[in-house]
């Protein structure tokens, strides 16, 4: 294979796995059609030393007004999201697995979701006090912000104001709309 | 099944609705186990610590996990309302002052409802499952204490507190017999038996003859437990039943699994065979199960020739054979999709066979679930964690009143 | 290379001579470090603790590693006599009380050699490399603190105590400034400065203006050290210089590393050139590292046709690219085999750049290393561990004497 | 495939992948020749959760009369153990690494070394106080006995008499040869 060949079949082979929606070919119609950043997802966005949830069995929400499937990365809530899906590990996308904690203190993130292409504050909340769960590893990072603006970072252990500091898993709980396009009130940043 | 529903269900009725806001801060909760559950050891190479995960097998949805120590143990009180975990730990991680303790975890919330300490130091750290047993009366928890010397440890489950800590010379492990006894094996190839009161007070212990022979074919010390009998496999494929519903373990008649004629297979049939032909042994870490209602026994069995005859005993298993102990004979054969390092059965009428099981081509470990029944594949569980190194049910008798 | 030769060359000169029994109890002890060595975090996903590992990059070799709690962080000493470690742990594993502590070890034996107690509950528990820094008077340690409130603490090396905790309002993290200070970004873009005396007492502290806009274009907090300065790459593809020879940092002026004017690549040019063609960006984790004798500038950089422009801050490198930092141009370019989310470079004249990569097919992760100067991939070391979280290299102090 | 070429081809790449000497050639030649058990490495000795050494590099002893890479689990000492090999992690097939502290009570195992044809005693000690090595991990049990014989067991945990119990890799040792052809004085047995 040229390297060209090699590429487009890496791209295509992982984009494949990982989704159907935000393929190559939705990239370059993107590309064609000069529509707004459609997320192609990071490029190993873990490795595979870390477990992607790639063939842990679905679940949906049931409502289509919240499409997608939280146990997988591509979840819309969670565009900014650093860890292991509470939703593979006992508990749900809001909801922490059982025997754990939910820590009071948190980050929040900014994302569209599909169903209605409106803009949702969501709260990235780490559930504490247990061993990692250990599946469905998912690190998206978009519009995080370094460790100086720490409530729109994701690298702090948020494990705050809990009994113990152990990681245990994330949610990504719906905590209302945004005003106008970004949750931050400022420009559309696609950090 | 949990017994929150989702909430998200419930925030937006119509599609275009904006989705509400979550309330923050909770936590699921877990339903009366099923008989399909089970718990599984997740064992972390890089500092041999352990996490309990807790799976539902007819659709491996992952539950819930308990956190471990060092080289933990799992034991279910019999109503399925408690669980028990007997770990070690060091203040500063690997370093500092060691702590021994069990912690007890409501089968509600799997959240740590109390905490037991033990004589630091004294703990056995090793992999096999039989160094802790709930007693016939699950008021008491034996635990098995190895520094080499041996002991064992009573616990009293209800003012939770250690009670005592008997000397065991030369003997090892806990089986539990009778109303209130633990039976271990001795060097020699006997048991010992220790009698606790029902305070938990040491009420007398006996030393009986040898019943099988350590030096010409020892056995294995996963024992298989089928109503009331304990199901030993030798390393050259034997059984040796041990009848514990009294206070003195009872010894019956050993029986073969294999039949001990076969002759090692000329290359010509073993090539034939995929080196089949020939002799089979039992083998594995968890190689054996039972299945109380059907008095059906299961051990992972491997031909001698894929292991050249060494190690047999730790080698895993191609197939479960699975023998009527009734009858003393072999019932079926599941034949695995590669080789198997542990198993268990589920208790039910209609029971999963669980297994750890190892890929043969790409040497990944999975969970695999089979029909106990057919021996069919059902499905496998993927992400389970690090290595799987055997399998903790609930109790058959949880779930006695649901039973056919 | 170990101070110990190995015994199994001296128990049989001759090649038939029975093997005489060897010495029980041997540990080896580890040479003086050479440039070409370094530690990398080897992180454990299943209870987010780490180890720290020490290899010789001109053969992957194993020489040692230390054990550590949740999110460590590691120092070492500029004469490379001792490394410090600061770890937080349970003393039930996951529960029970929390300890912060700094653990020494000398770099003879890597055993623990002293415990330095942290008050408990505020160490900084993230990913970020710059949550502890010896002052440029080694004697002390500093470390920060989030809960969420910040501070920073005071160790006392001489004397293996903590000193002191200033709360810094607002500002995070910790660059080594002039003879004992450290500088810290906050929230608005500018740089908090604590000063000590030469007895570690806080003698003032300063806060500049923003030196950069943290709306418009964050800096990553993974900030280069060349000689006496900071090097910050932007979100965007700048650099921001800073002198922190003095008392108080100085800020250059910043340059840009990519070309700001080249537009999105339309799908034919980006289909031709592998997804190339079109702007590129800093990202990664440990994405920035210096040389401080060729005044060189590595960067982890990624065509943006491939990120989708979101997330590019953290999204790995398919590309190291190499800035004379003096004349602030580009040099050369190193193509990595797959992408890269941290690197560092050793501090010697013939450096090697080490890259924990991923390769794009098999989505491994693993620990790649190159030439520095031509970019040619030399050697990759297997079974690292679980996964790679940076490296950690020795100071360049440590090799003065023996640099060209 | 039929199932037997896949089981052949299964067979001897695992065969080959982990070592030259003990192939299917070499079963199948010891059983035309009717000679004694050549050991066959077991199947999936270690599952791929497992390292197994494969890619580290090899070392030798330096010693004809020692043949073979410590850093395999095939070097001939290693017939009993069950952990990390010490000779991947900075310690060697006798020594701990560097930090660890060497159990001083363990278990004792028999192996035979392929250039003298002698039964050596071999001491497999622990080292620990260090979180494990998780390199080279090799689980070989011939001639284990099981639990209530300890001092020939290797699921033990034998760090014990040593400050901490957090296991960090096993040495083999040789701590003498053994009387006749096994070291326990009776049979050949190959467990």
């Amino acid at each position: 294979m040229t390297s060209i060949d090699r590429w487009v079949d890496r791209l295509s082979r992982r984009v494949a796995e990982r989704t159907s929606r935000r393929g190559l070919l939705g990239r370059l119609g993107k590309l064609l059609l000069g529509a707004a950043a459609l997320p192609l997802l990071p490029v190993a966005r873990a490795g595979a030393a870390f477990p992607s949830g790639r063939d842990v069995p679905p679940t949906t929400t049931g409502n289509p007004g919240d499409p997608g499937n939280p146990r997988s990365c591509d979840y819309w809530r969670y565009c900014g999201i650093d860890g292991f899906l509470c939703s593979c590990c006992g508990g749900s996308a809001s909801s922490c697995p059982p025997g754990a904690v939910m820590s009071p203190i948190t980050w929040i993130g900014t994302c569209e979701n599909p169903a209605d292409r409106k803009h949702y504050i969501i709260s990235y909340n780490d559930c504490c006090g247990k061993q990692g769960c250990n599946r469905c590893f998912c690190n998206r990072n978009e519009r995080e912000e370094p460790e100086y603006r720490p409530q729109k970072n994701n690298e702090i252990h948020w494990c705050l104001g809990t009994p113990s500091t152990a990681y245990t898993c994330s949610v990504a709980v719906v905590v209302g709309t945004a005003l106008g396009e970004d949750g931050a009130g400022g420009a559309q940043r696609n950090w | 099944m949990r017994v929150a529903a989702t909430l998200l269900c419930l925030v937006a009725s119509a599609a275009q609705a904006e989705l509400a806001p979550e309330t923050l801060g909770r936590s699921e909760r877990v339903a009366r186990p099923e008989p399909h559950w089970t718990f599984y050891l997740d064992f972390q190479l890089a500092n041999f610590q352990g996490r309990y995960v807790l799976i539902d097998g007819d659709d491996v949805e992952y539950l819930a996990h308990l956190s471990a120590g060092q080289f933990p143990s799992l034991a279910i009180a019999p109503d399925a309302s408690e669980v028990y975990v007997a770990e070690t730990t060091y203040a500063y991680g690997s370093r500092g002052e060691r702590h021994d303790f069990v912690t007890v975890y409501d089968t509600t919330d799997y959240a740590a409802q109390d905490h037991i300490t033990l004589p630091t130091g004294r703990r056995a750290l090793m992999a096999s499952r039989q160094r802790m047993t709930l007693l016939g009366d699950p008021r008491f928890l034996a635990i098995y204490n190895y520094r080499p010397a041996t002991s064992v440890s009573l616990v009293d489950l209800k003012s939770r507190v250690h009670l005592s800590e008997t000397p065991v010379p030369g003997c090892h492990l806990l089986y539990a017999t009778g109303p209130r006894g633990v039976s271990m094996l001795c060097g020699d190839g006997s048991m010992l038996t220790l009698r606790f009161d029902e305070h938990g007070v040491l009420a007398g212990q006996e030393r009986g003859e040898p019943f099988f022979d350590p030096d010409a074919d020892p056995i294995k010390t996963n024992a298989a437990r089928i109503g009331q009998s304990w199901y030993f496999v030798s390393y050259a494929g034997d059984v040796y039943p041990v009848d514990a519903a009294g206070e003195r373990p009872v010894f019956g008649e050993p029986w073969a699994l294999v039949d001990h004629d076969v002759e090692e297979a000329g290359w010509i049939r073993a090539l034939l065979s995929g080196g089949k032909a020939g002799p089979w042994k039992p083998g594995g870490m968890q190689l054996a199960a039972g299945h109380t209602g059907r008095k059906e026994l299961y051990v992972l069995m491997h031909p001698t020739f894929w292991s050249g005859g060494l190690g047999d005993h730790d080698f895993p298993g191609a197939e479960v054979w699975v023998f009527d102990v009734a009858r003393r004979e072999r019932l079926r054969v599941i034949e695995l999709r590669g080789v198997g390092t542990s198993l268990n059965v589920s208790p039910d009428a209609e029971p999963l066979l669980f297994v750890a099981g190892v890929e043969l081509d790409t040497e990944e470990q999975g969970l695999e679930i089979y029909d106990a029944q057919s021996g069919e594949f059902l499905r496998e569980m993927h992400e389970y964690g690090d290595a799987i190194l055997g399998f903790r049910p609930f109790p058959a008798a949880a779930f006695a009143g649901e039973q056919r």
